[in-house]
C-alpha cells in the first residue's frame, strides 16, 4: 500500500506526530508538546468530490482508502452523532472469515487480512487479538453445516477445521461437554485466525488517518435530504440548513440504511432489527477463545479487561429501538450457564442493542445503484464490523473506477431484481 | 374385507397417558396410571384418560349455542346431550370438550349431531390420545404457577369458570380455572367454599416434560403426584 | 501466613438507637485467612471497618491502595471474593459464619501488592496508552497482550464452583416502587390505601433508606412509615432486592435475594404503574488524593456512625456544601471524633489529601493544611435516573441545583418519580408528594386494568374501576446547592472503579475526543461496576470544563440495564427447554436405543448397529417408531382447494382411500417441506410433514387460510402426537402385520399409496397408509398415541419368528439414501428451488397458482440452476463425507456432496450432491476433496435412486 | 418485554406471538412480471416510524392478525383483523 504525502496548499493534510512507546515516555515525562488532536473540527465546504454519509468504521475506513489508495482526499464524512456511535460501537468487536459461500470467504478472508496489519498501518493499536474463533454444534445437522464451512474455506486457503469434543474442551475447559447435557456439543468449527478487536480503535485509527490525510469528519451533522436531478445525485442538505454539493454520495449507514436510500428514491430490500449484546463484570482472564453457538444463539468472548462480552441473533421482530429486552438477558444467560455452568456468580453489568440491516439473503447490497453517483454500502445484518477495512478498500476502488472491483462483483443491489441471492442464508442464522 | 391372513391373539390393550411418575401403576378401565394416592394440600392429577374433543365452527352462532359458551369462558353441561362434558372455550370459534373416561364413543357421536344440526361449517375432531391433561388443585395452586405462567391469575382476571391459552413452562397450553367445591369442609354451609383448582391441557409428547416442570415448581409447596382428591 | 483472631474491635462505638446489628450475637468469618469477627446485621466492611481495617482492595491500573468512600453497594472500594464468587460487594453482602473473605487480585498480600509499581509507571499508563504503544513490532502483540491479561483487575470464577439453585416467577402488581425510603414508603401505603396491588422493592437489608442514619426525629417517622407499610396487606415488601431494569410496558426486572433455599429469583413483574423512588446518591469530590482510605463520603460516615457503630477515624476534616454533611460532622463529633468543618458553602474547599496508605493531611483551597485520618465530603447529589432512562426519558441539567434531574414531560404515564429524584423538600413534603403521587399511580394503574379487562374474554363481565385520563402530580420544587465537582482539573480520581483521573478526562479532550460518549470510550470511565452513577456527572464537568461548553450542553451518557449487577444465575433461572417423547419411549430405553436429539424430540438413532438394521429391513421386516412426523387433520369441502395452492403437485383428482406425495415451496420457489397426504373421507384428509417441519407447514397453512382465503371451508387440526406413528418396513412387513388387523392387505384390496382405517392389535381408529420412504413394501400405522407402546410391543411379540426388530433413525436415513429420496434442509438448503432439487415431475405450471409458482416458471425457463444427482464414487470403498466440496480442475467449487453412506445392501458407498447444471448429466465423472485434502472421483447417476429404482419392492 | 394486543386474547407479551412481517399484498402470479415478483419477495418499506403488519398469536389464539406499531418507540396500536 503506497502511502502518499498530501499536501495540496490549502494546508488539509499535515504530518501527524507518529504513537510510540517513546511518544509515550515523552510525554510522561512531560518533554515536548501536548498530544495533537486525533481528529479536527472544520467549517463544512460548499462543495466536495465524495461525501460519505455515516461516521463508522464503513463510513471512514472509504474515507481512508480514498485518501491513501487513489489520492481522492476531498471527502466528507457526515455523522449524525459521534464517530462509532451507531454499529461500530455496539458490535461485539468478533472478526472471523470462516463463511459458507467462497464469495463471502475471499471477502472476510480479505477484511481479517487488512485487520492483521491495521495497527501499523494506521499507527493505532486497535488491539487485534487472533485467539482463535470456534463455532460449537450440537446437532447432526449444524455439524454438517460446520463441515460445509470447513470444507469450502480450506479451499479458500483459510484456516478452518472441525474439531471434536475432547479437543474443545483442552481449548476451553470450562465447557460442559459431556454427552448427557440437553445440546450436546458434538464437534466445533475451529478457526485459527478468528478473534476479537478494540472496536473503537479501528473507528478512531481509520478517523486520525483519514484527518490526516485531508479528510473532513464532521459530527453531530446528520444528513436530512439528497438531491438527486435527472437521475444523478448533485450533493445532500443536512439538519442544520446546509447544502453540500457532491457528485458522489455513499450510504454508509447501517440501521438507517433504508432511510438515507429512499432519500435518494432507492428502494433497498432491507429490514432493520435491532442486535442485542451484554457485558459481565470482569473476572480473572479463563476463556482464551471466542465461543459460538448457533443453536443456543450465543457467542462469548472475554476481552483483555476480563469482561465477557455476549451477543445473540437478532430479535425476532423488525425495529429501531434499541432499549433491549429482559427476554434476550434471560435466554442468554440461560444458554451461557448451559455451555459454561461454572459461571453463575458471574454478574451481568450492562446491556444494550445496535441496528442491523437484514437482506434477503444475509450479504451486503455494494456498488451502484440506479441513481447515478449515488453508492451504497449496507444491508450488513450481524457482519458489519468484521468487513469494515474490505469494505472501504472496495467502496473507494469502486468509487475511484465508476465500478464494482471483483471481490464485492456478487453483492450487487441488482442481483435481487435478477433472482441472484447469495448463498450465506445456508449457514445458520447465528454465524458469528 | 377379508379375513386376516393368521391372526395371532395379544393381549388386551392397555392405554397409556402421556405422563409416568416413579412408583407403583395400576389399570383402571383399561388406562395405566400411577397407584399413588395423593393426601397433600396441593395435589397434580393425572387426567389422561378424559375424552376430548376439539370443536371448531363460527365464534357465534348455533354450535356456540349448543355447545353453550363462548371463548375463554367455561360450561358444565348437566344436562343434555352432553351431558358430563365440560365445554371450554378454548379459542375464538374453538372449543375444547372434556368428558369422563370411557364415555369417547357417546360424547363423540353426540358432539358431531350438535354440529350436523347446526347447519354451519364446523367439525370434530378426537383428540383423547392427542393430549396431556393434568389437575393441579389447592390454595397455592396460583403460587405455583406464578413460576410459570406468565398471566395473572388473580380473580378478577381468570374468575373460575373461565380459561385461556398461553405458554406454561414454554408449552402451549390450555388452562382452566375450575375450582372444586368443598362438599365435607364448608363452613358457611352453602355450598360457596371452594378450593382453587386448574386444568392443563397440552399436546401429549410435552406433557411430561410439563407435570416435571410443575413438579418441580411446586416442590416448595409439597406438592403431591397422584389420583384425584375428586373424581370428575 | 499466621492465624490470628480479630476482635469486632477498636472501632465498634457503644450502642446506638438506629444500629441495625445485633450485639447479642457473634460470629465468624475469615479475611485474607485472618479470623474476624461481627455481628449479625454487620456487613463485611462493616465488621471489617469495626475491627481496624482501611484497605480492601487495590486499584484497577495503578494498585493503589483504596478503603471504603460510600459504604454502601456502589463502594468501589470493596469488591471482594467470597468464596467461589467474584466481585461481592463487601459493603453490602451481610458478614455470614463461615465466609471466606480476600481481597481480590493482588499479589503477594494486599499490603504488600508487587503491581503497586505501577504507581511510579503511572505517568506514562496515562489515558489512550493502549492505542499509542505495541504497535510494532506486529509479531510481539501477542506476548503484550498476554501480559495485559494478567493485569485483569477482578475475582475469579472458579471451573467446579458450587450450583445453587435460582429461581423465578412472575408479578402482577398494580403498583410497583423502587426504592423503600420515606418517598417510596409513603407511595406504597397511599396506592395500597387506593386499592391498588403494590410490590414495594428496597435494595438494602431493611426499609427506611436515609431516615435510618438519621437523628431521632428521622428514626421515628421511619418507624410510622414502616408500621403503617406493614399494615397494608395489599403491599408485598422485597428487602435486600433491587429492581434491575424497566422494560417495554413496564416489565420490569426485580432480583430477590435473601431467600431461604433459593440463591435469588427473578421477579418479572408487570406493573400498571412504576413509582421510581429511588433517592439521591452523593457525589465523590473530584481533588488530589481523592482517592487514599479516610476519604469517604458524609453517607457513608452516617452509615457506618449509625447502622453499624463503627467510628471511621479519629480525626475529621468535613467538607460540607448542604446540611446532609453538617449532620455528618455533628454525628463524627458525637461519637467522640475530632472534627473541623471546612463549609464549601462559602467558597472554601479542600485541593489536596496526603499520606500513604492512608489520609494523614488535608491541604485546604485556602493552603491551609490540618493533621486528619479521616476526610468527609459533602459536596452534591446523583440523581440515580437509570429506570427513568429505561422509560424513554433523558435527564435535564439543573444548574441552580447542581444535578439532572427527570424531565416529567418526557415521561411515559405509566411511570412516575417520587422522593429526592424528583425533588427536594422537607420530610413532610417528600412524604406529602409521594402520596400524591402513590394515589395518582393507582388511579393510573387501575385505569389500566380497566383497559385491559375490555377485551379480555376470560372476565366478560367487564371492569370494576372506570378508565380515566391522567392527572398530573403537582412537582416537587429543587433546593439550590453550589456546583462542586472538582477542585482543579488536574488532581485526582474521577472513577475510582477503572483509576481514571481528571487529567485522563482533560487529555482526552484534548487528543478531540470531545463528547461524553468519546471520553467515556477512550477513557473508560464510567464504564466500571457503578456503571457511572457516582462519576457520570463529575466526568460530563470536566469534559464540560475542557471543551469550553456548559454541563448541560454536554449533556450525560446513557445509563442502561442493569441498575445493579445481576448474577447469570439469576437471570438464567430454572431453564425451560421442552423435551417431547413418543409414547415408545419407555421402550427404547428399555433396549438401550442410542438418544438422537432432534429440534425437541428425543428419537432413537439406532439400536446398536445400523447397518445390521438396514439388512433386516431388506431381509425380512423392521419397525421404526415415527411418531414425530408431523399431521394435521384436515376437514371441510375446500381442503382440495389448500393443498392445490399449497402443494407444487395437483390434488383434485385424489380419490377416497388414496394418498398422494406433494412437495411444498415457498413464495420464492425455494423447497419448504414434503410429505404425503391422504384422503380419509369425503371432506377428511390427514396431512403428514416432516417431523421438523410439523409446527411451520400447520402456522404456513393457517396463515394462507386466514389471510388469503378465509372464506375457505377448512379446519385444521394438528395430530401429532394424537397418533403413535410407527412404521413397518421389509419384504415380510405384510406378513407381520396381517396377524394383527382386520384390514385386508392384500395388493389388490390395499395397493401402493393407498389408506386404509382399521384395527390393529385390538385397537380401533387406526390409520394404515401404505407408503414406503424405505423403499420397501412397507405400511406405516398411525395408533392412537395411548395404545402406541401396546401396539409396537404386539408387533414386536407378534413378529418375532419372522425376525422383527427395530430401526432407528441412522438406518432410515441408510434406507432412504439407497433409495434416494431427499431430505428437506439436508439434500436442500436454503435457497434450493424445486427444480434443483430433481422435483421438476412435481411440479405442475399448468395450475393457475400455487405457492412459488412464478419463480419456479422463471426457474423452469432457465438452465443455469444447481442440479440433485445421485453419484457414486469409482472407489466404492471411499465414502466421501458429507459436506465434501466438488471441484473443478481450476480448484473452483462446483458442488457438494448432501448425503453419503456406506450402502449395506450394495455393498458400496453412495451419494446424493448438488452439482453444477453442466456437470448433472449421468456418466459425468467429478472431483470431490475429501477432507483429509485427498481427492476422489465419483460418477453421475442417472438416477437418484442406488437401489431398485423402478420401485418394484415397494409395489409388491 | 412488550405487550401486544391480540384483538382475541387481549394484551399478551410478545414473546407469545412471532412476528410475520410488514403487511403485503400478494401480486396476481399470473400476471406479476419476475420483477415485479421478486420485489414483493424482497422489498421492504421498513420505515422508521407506524407501520401495519401481521402478527401470529402462536400460544394463544392461534389467529393471524394486523396491528399498526411505531418501530421507532414499539407502540402498538390495533388495526382490526387481518382481511
Amino acid at each position: 500500500m503506497s502511502r502518499k504525502e498530501h499536501d495540496d496548499g490549502a494546508g488539509r493534510s499535515r504530518r501527524r506526530p507518529r504513537y510510540s512507546a517513546w511518544s509515550l515516555v515523552r510525554h510522561g515525562l512531560g518533554v515536548g508538546r501536548d498530544w495533537e488532536r486525533a481528529f479536527r473540527h472544520h467549517t463544512p465546504r460548499e462543495s466536495y468530490d465524495v461525501v460519505i454519509v455515516g461516521g463508522g468504521v464503513h463510513g471512514l475506513a472509504t474515507a481512508h482508502y480514498l485518501a491513501v489508495n487513489h489520492g481522492i482526499t476531498n471527502v466528507a464524512v457526515l455523522e449524525k452523532s459521534y464517530i462509532g456511535s451507531g454499529g461500530s460501537g455496539r458490535n461485539t468487536a468478533i472478526l472471523r472469515s470462516n463463511y459458507l459461500t467462497p464469495e463471502g470467504v475471499r471477502f472476510y478472508d480479505r477484511s481479517v487480512k487488512l485487520y492483521e496489519h491495521l495497527a501499523a498501518d494506521l499507527n493505532f493499536n486497535v488491539m487485534f487479538s487472533q485467539r482463535g474463533h470456534m463455532t460449537l454444534a450440537h446437532n447432526d445437522s449444524s455439524l454438517r453445516t460446520m463441515h460445509w464451512r470447513a470444507e469450502v474455506n480450506k479451499l479458500q486457503g483459510v484456516d478452518s477445521s472441525v474439531i471434536d469434543p475432547p479437543e474443545i474442551k483442552k481449548l476451553v475447559p470450562y465447557l460442559d461437554v459431556s454427552p448427557s447435557t440437553r445440546y450436546p456439543i458434538l464437534g466445533a468449527l475451529y478457526h485459527p485466525p478468528g478473534g476479537i478487536i478494540r472496536h473503537d480503535a479501528v473507528v478512531w485509527g481509520y478517523a486520525r488517518s483519514a484527518d490526516a490525510h485531508g479528510v473532513h469528519i464532521h459530527q453531530k451533522t446528520e444528513v436530512v435530504g439528497i438531491d438527486v436531478v435527472a437521475n444523478r445525485v448533485t450533493g445532500v442538505r443536512t439538519a442544520d440548513g446546509r447544502r453540500i454539493s457532491a457528485p458522489v454520495v455513499v450510504n454508509c449507514t447501517a440501521g438507517w440504511s433504508t432511510l438515507i436510500s429512499d432519500m435518494a428514491g432507492v428502494a433497498m430490500p432491507v429490514q432493520t432489527f435491532p442486535l442485542q449484546a451484554a457485558v459481565t463484570e470482569p473476572v480473572r482472564p479463563f476463556l482464551d477463545t471466542v465461543v459460538v453457538s448457533g443453536t443456543l444463539h450465543t457467542y462469548v468472548s472475554q476481552t483483555d479487561r476480563g469482561e465477557l462480552v455476549f451477543g445473540a441473533s437478532v430479535d425476532p421482530f423488525a425495529s429501531y429501538s434499541t432499549r433491549g429486552s429482559l427476554d434476550f438477558v434471560e435466554g442468554l444467560a440461560g444458554h451461557v450457564l448451559e455451555l459454561m455452568p461454572a459461571l453463575s456468580k458471574m454478574r451481568l453489568l450492562r446491556q444494550w442493542a445496535g441496528l442491523c440491516d437484514m437482506t434477503p439473503d444475509y450479504s451486503p447490497i455494494m456498488g451502484l445503484t440506479p441513481v447515478e453517483g449515488f453508492y451504497v454500502d449496507v444491508g450488513w445484518g450481524t457482519y458489519g464490523f468484521k468487513a469494515g477495512p474490505v469494505s472501504g478498500e472496495a467502496m473507494a476502488a469502486c468509487i475511484a473506477n465508476g465500478k464494482p472491483p471483483e471481490i464485492i462483483a456478487a453483492f450487487g443491489l441488482d442481483r435481487f431484481d435478477e433472482g441472484r441471492l447469495v448463498g450465506e442464508k445456508g449457514a445458520a442464522a447465528v454465524g458469528h | 374385507m377379508s379375513e386376516p391372513a393368521a391372526a395371532v391373539s395379544t393381549a388386551p390393550p392397555v392405554a397409556r397417558t402421556a405422563l409416568a411418575f416413579p412408583g407403583p401403576r395400576r389399570i383402571v378401565d383399561g388406562w395405566e396410571l400411577t397407584a399413588r394416592h395423593a393426601t397433600g394440600d396441593l395435589v397434580l392429577a393425572d387426567l389422561g384418560p378424559l375424552v376430548k374433543l376439539t370443536v371448531r365452527g363460527p365464534a357465534e352462532g348455533a354450535v356456540r349455542a349448543a355447545l353453550g359458551t363462548g371463548f375463554g369462558r367455561t360450561a358444565r353441561h348437566d344436562e343434555g346431550a352432553l351431558a358430563g362434558a365440560l365445554v371450554v372455550g378454548a379459542g375464538p370459534g374453538e372449543w375444547l370438550v372434556l368428558g369422563p373416561a370411557g364415555t369417547g364413543g357417546e360424547l363423540l357421536a353426540a358432539t358431531r349431531a350438535v354440529v350436523a344440526d347446526s347447519g354451519e361449517f364446523a367439525s370434530v375432531v378426537d383428540v383423547t390420545h392427542g393430549r396431556a391433561l393434568v389437575r393441579l388443585t389447592g390454595a397455592a395452586a396460583p403460587a405455583l404457577l406464578a413460576k410459570v405462567c406468565a398471566i395473572d391469575l388473580a380473580d378478577r382476571v381468570v374468575p373460575d369458570g373461565s380459561a385461556f391459552r398461553s405458554s406454561v413452562a414454554r408449552v402451549v397450553t390450555d388452562v382452566v380455572r375450575d375450582d372444586i367445591r368443598d362438599e365435607l369442609d364448608d363452613p358457611a354451609g352453602d355450598g360457596t367454599a371452594r378450593t382453587r383448582s386448574y386444568l392443563l391441557h397440552c399436546e401429549r409428547s410435552s406433557g411430561q416434560y410439563l407435570a416435571d416442570a410443575l413438579v418441580d415448581a411446586g416442590t416448595e409447596y409439597g406438592i403431591e403426584v397422584g389420583a384425584p382428591p375428586s373424581a370428575r | 501466613m499466621t492465624r490470628r483472631t480479630v476482635g469486632t474491635g477498636d472501632c465498634r462505638l457503644g450502642s446506638r438507637p438506629g444500629e441495625v446489628i445485633d450485639r447479642s450475637r457473634t460470629l465468624e468469618f475469615r479475611w485474607n485467612g485472618a479470623v474476624h469477627r461481627a455481628h449479625p446485621g454487620d456487613t463485611i466492611a462493616s465488621a471489617l471497618a469495626a475491627a481496624g481495617v482501611r484497605v480492601f482492595s487495590r486499584s484497577y491500573k495503578y494498585h493503589r491502595p483504596r478503603g471504603l468512600l460510600t459504604a454502601d453497594i456502589l463502594d468501589p472500594g470493596c469488591l471482594l471474593q467470597v468464596g467461589d464468587e467474584p466481585n461481592v460487594r463487601g459493603a453490602h453482602r451481610l458478614a455470614e459464619a463461615g465466609m471466606d473473605v480476600r481481597s481480590q487480585n493482588t499479589w503477594p498480600s494486599l499490603r504488600y501488592d508487587v503491581k503497586a509499581v505501577n504507581q511510579v509507571a503511572g505517568r506514562f499508563l496515562a489515558t489512550g496508552f493502549y492505542y499509542k504503544t505495541f504497535i510494532k513490532p506486529e509479531r510481539l502483540w501477542p506476548a503484550y497482550e498476554r501480559v495485559l491479561r494478567r493485569f485483569v483487575h477482578a475475582g475469579e470464577v472458579p471451573p467446579d464452583g458450587e450450583q445453587l439453585y435460582y429461581d423465578k416467577r412472575y408479578a402482577h402488581p398494580d403498583v410497583l416502587v423502587a426504592g423503600g425510603g420515606p418517598a417510596g414508603m409513603a407511595a406504597a401505603v397511599a396506592a395500597a390505601r387506593a386499592g391498588a396491588t403494590v410490590m414495594l422493592v428496597e435494595q438494602e437489608h431493611q426499609l427506611g433508606g436515609h431516615l435510618r442514619w438519621g437523628d431521632a426525629d428521622d428514626l421515628r417517622v421511619r418507624a410510622e412509615l414502616v408500621a403503617a407499610v406493614e399494615a397494608e396487606p395489599g403491599i408485598e415488601v422485597l428487602t435486600d432486592s433491587v429492581v434491575a431494569a424497566r422494560y417495554d410496558d413496564n416489565w420490569l426486572a426485580v432480583v430477590q435475594r435473601g431467600l431461604p433455599h433459593v440463591a435469588e429469583r427473578l421477579v418479572k413483574a408487570r406493573a400498571g404503574t412504576l413509582v421510581v423512588a429511588a433517592g439521591l446518591i452523593e457525589r465523590p469530590y473530584v481533588f488530589a488524593g481523592n482517592d487514599l482510605p479516610g476519604v469517604m463520603l458524609s453517607t457513608a460516615v452516617r452509615r457506618l456512625l449509625n447502622l453499624y457503630s463503627v467510628r471511621p477515624g479519629q480525626r475529621a476534616v468535613v467538607v460540607t456544601a448542604n446540611p446532609e454533611g453538617d449532620a455528618a460532622a455533628t454525628d463524627l463529633r458525637a461519637a467522640g471524633v475530632d472534627v473541623v468543618e471546612v463549609d464549601a458553602r462559602h467558597g472554601r474547599t479542600v485541593v489536596r489529601a496526603a499520606g500513604r496508605g492512608g489520609v494523614e493531611a488535608v491541604e485546604l483551597s485556602d493552603g491551609s493544611r490540618l493533621d486528619a485520618d479521616l476526610l468527609v465530603t459533602a459536596t452534591g447529589w446523583t440523581a440515580p435516573t437509570s429506570l427513568l432512562n429505561m422509560s424513554g426519558s433523558n435527564p435535564v441539567y439543573r444548574p441552580d441545583a447542581a444535578r439532572f434531574v427527570p424531565d416529567p414531560a418526557a415521561t411515559p404515564d405509566t411511570v412516575i418519580a417520587v422522593g429526592g429524584i424528583a425533588g427536594d423538600g422537607t420530610l413532610e413534603e417528600l412524604v406529602a408528594h409521594a402520596e400524591a403521587a402513590g394515589r395518582e399511580a393507582a388511579a393510573r394503574a387501575l385505569s389500566l386494568a380497566a383497559a385491559h379487562a375490555r377485551i379480555r374474554p376470560t372476565s366478560p363481565g367487564g371492569a370494576d374501576a372506570a378508565e380515566r385520563a391522567p392527572e398530573p402530580v403537582a412537582p416537587l420544587g429543587l433546593r439550590r446547592h453550589p456546583e462542586l465537582f472538582f477542585a482543579t482539573p488536574i488532581g485526582g480520581f474521577v472513577d475510582m472503579s477503572e483509576d481514571v483521573s481528571a487529567k485522563d478526562i482533560l487529555t482526552a479532550v484534548q487528543e478531540g475526543y470531545d463528547s461524553s460518549e468519546l471520553v467515556k470510550r477512550y477513557t473508560t470511565a464510567t464504564m466500571g461496576p457503578a456503571q457511572g452513577k457516582l462519576e457520570t456527572v463529575n466526568t460530563v464537568a470536566l469534559v464540560a470544563h475542557a471543551t469550553g461548553s456548559t454541563i448541560a450542553e454536554t449533556g450525560a451518557t446513557t445509563w442502561r440495564p442493569m441498575y445493579t449487577p445481576v448474577t447469570l444465575g439469576a437471570l438464567a433461572g430454572r431453564r425451560f427447554e421442552p423435551v417431547r417423547h413418543s409414547p415408545m419411549q419407555p421402550w427404547h430405553e428399555a433396549h438401550r436405543a442410542a438418544p438422537l436429539v432432534a429440534g425437541q424430540w428425543i428419537r432413537p438413532e439406532h439400536y446398536g448397529d445400523p447397518a445390521a438394521e438396514v439388512r433386516n429391513v431388506r431381509a425380512g421386516v423392521g419397525i421404526i417408531d415415527v411418531t414425530p412426523i408431523g399431521k394435521l387433520d384436515l376437514q371441510g369441502p375446500d381442503v382440495p382447494k389448500l393443498l392445490n395452492l399449497l402443494y407444487v403437485n395437483k390434488w383434485s383428482q385424489l380419490g377416497v382411500g388414496r394418498v398422494r406425495y406433494g412437495v411444498m415451496c415457498a413464495d420464492d420457489g425455494v423447497v419448504l417441506d414434503d410429505g404425503v397426504t391422504g384422503r380419509l373421507g369425503e371432506h377428511h384428509y390427514l396431512m403428514s410433514t416432516t417431523s421438523s417441519g410439523a409446527g411451520t407447514v400447520w402456522e404456513w397453512a393457517e396463515n394462507w387460510l386466514q389471510t388469503e382465503h378465509p372464506d375457505w371451508r377448512v379446519h385444521i387440526t394438528p395430530v401429532t402426537t394424537a397418533f403413535a406413528s410407527i412404521n413397518v418396513a421389509g419384504p415380510r412387513s405384510r406378513e407381520l402385520l396381517a396377524r394383527l388387523t382386520d384390514v385386508d392387505l392384500a395388493n389388490e384390496a390395499f395397493g401402493y399409496m393407498n389408506v386404509r382405517t382399521g384395527t390393529i392389535a385390538g385397537v380401533a381408529d387406526c390409520v394404515l397408509w401404505r407408503i414406503g420412504f424405505t423403499g420397501e413394501l412397507s405400511y406405516e400405522l398411525h395408533v392412537p398415541a395411548s395404545y402406541g407402546l401396546h401396539v409396537w410391543e404386539s408387533l414386536m411379540a407378534a413378529g418375532a419368528d419372522l425376525g422383527v426388530a427395530p430401526f432407528g433413525v441412522e438406518a432410515q436415513r441408510i434406507l432412504r439414501l439407497e433409495k434416494g429420496h431427499l431430505i428437506v434442509g439436508q439434500d436442500t438448503d436454503g435457497l434450493t428451488k424445486a427444480y434443483s432439487a430433481g422435483l421438476a415431475w412435481a411440479v405442475k405450471l399448468d395450475k393457475p397458482d400455487f405457492v412459488g409458482k412464478p419463480e419456479l416458471q422463471w426457474q423452469s425457463e432457465h438452465d443455469d440452476h444447481p442440479r440433485l444427482v445421485g453419484l457414486q464414487p469409482l472407489d466404492p470403498t471411499v465414502v466421501p463425507e458429507e459436506a465434501s466440496q466438488i471441484i473443478s480442475d481450476g480448484g473452483h467449487i462446483v458442488g457438494r456432496i448432501t448425503s453419503s453412506r456406506m450402502s449395506p445392501t450394495l455393498g458400496r458407498s453412495i451419494c446424493l450432491g448438488q452439482v453444477d447444471a453442466h456437470l448433472a448429466d449421468a456418466g459425468t465423472r467429478l472431483t470431490v476433496r475429501l477432507r483429509d485434502g485427498r481427492d476422489t472421483l465419483v460418477e453421475v447417476m442417472a438416477e437418484h435412486a442406488h437401489f431398485d429404482p423402478e420401485g418394484e419392492r415397494q409395489r409388491v | 418485554m412488550m405487550l401486544l394486543p391480540c384483538p382475541n386474547c387481549g394484551a399478551r407479551n410478545v414473546s407469545e406471538f412471532r412476528y410475520v412481517g410488514e403487511a403485503k399484498t400478494r401480486p396476481d402470479p399470473t400476471t406479476a412480471t419476475p420483477q415485479e415478483w421478486r420485489r414483493h419477495l424482497y422489498l421492504h418499506r421498513n420505515p422508521a416510524g407506524w407501520t401495519r403488519e401481521t402478527w401470529y398469536h402462536g400460544s394463544g389464539c392461534r389467529r393471524y392478525f394486523a396491528i399498526e406499531r411505531n418501530t421507532v418507540d414499539n407502540a402498538v396500536r390495533t388495526a382490526g383483523a387481518t382481511s
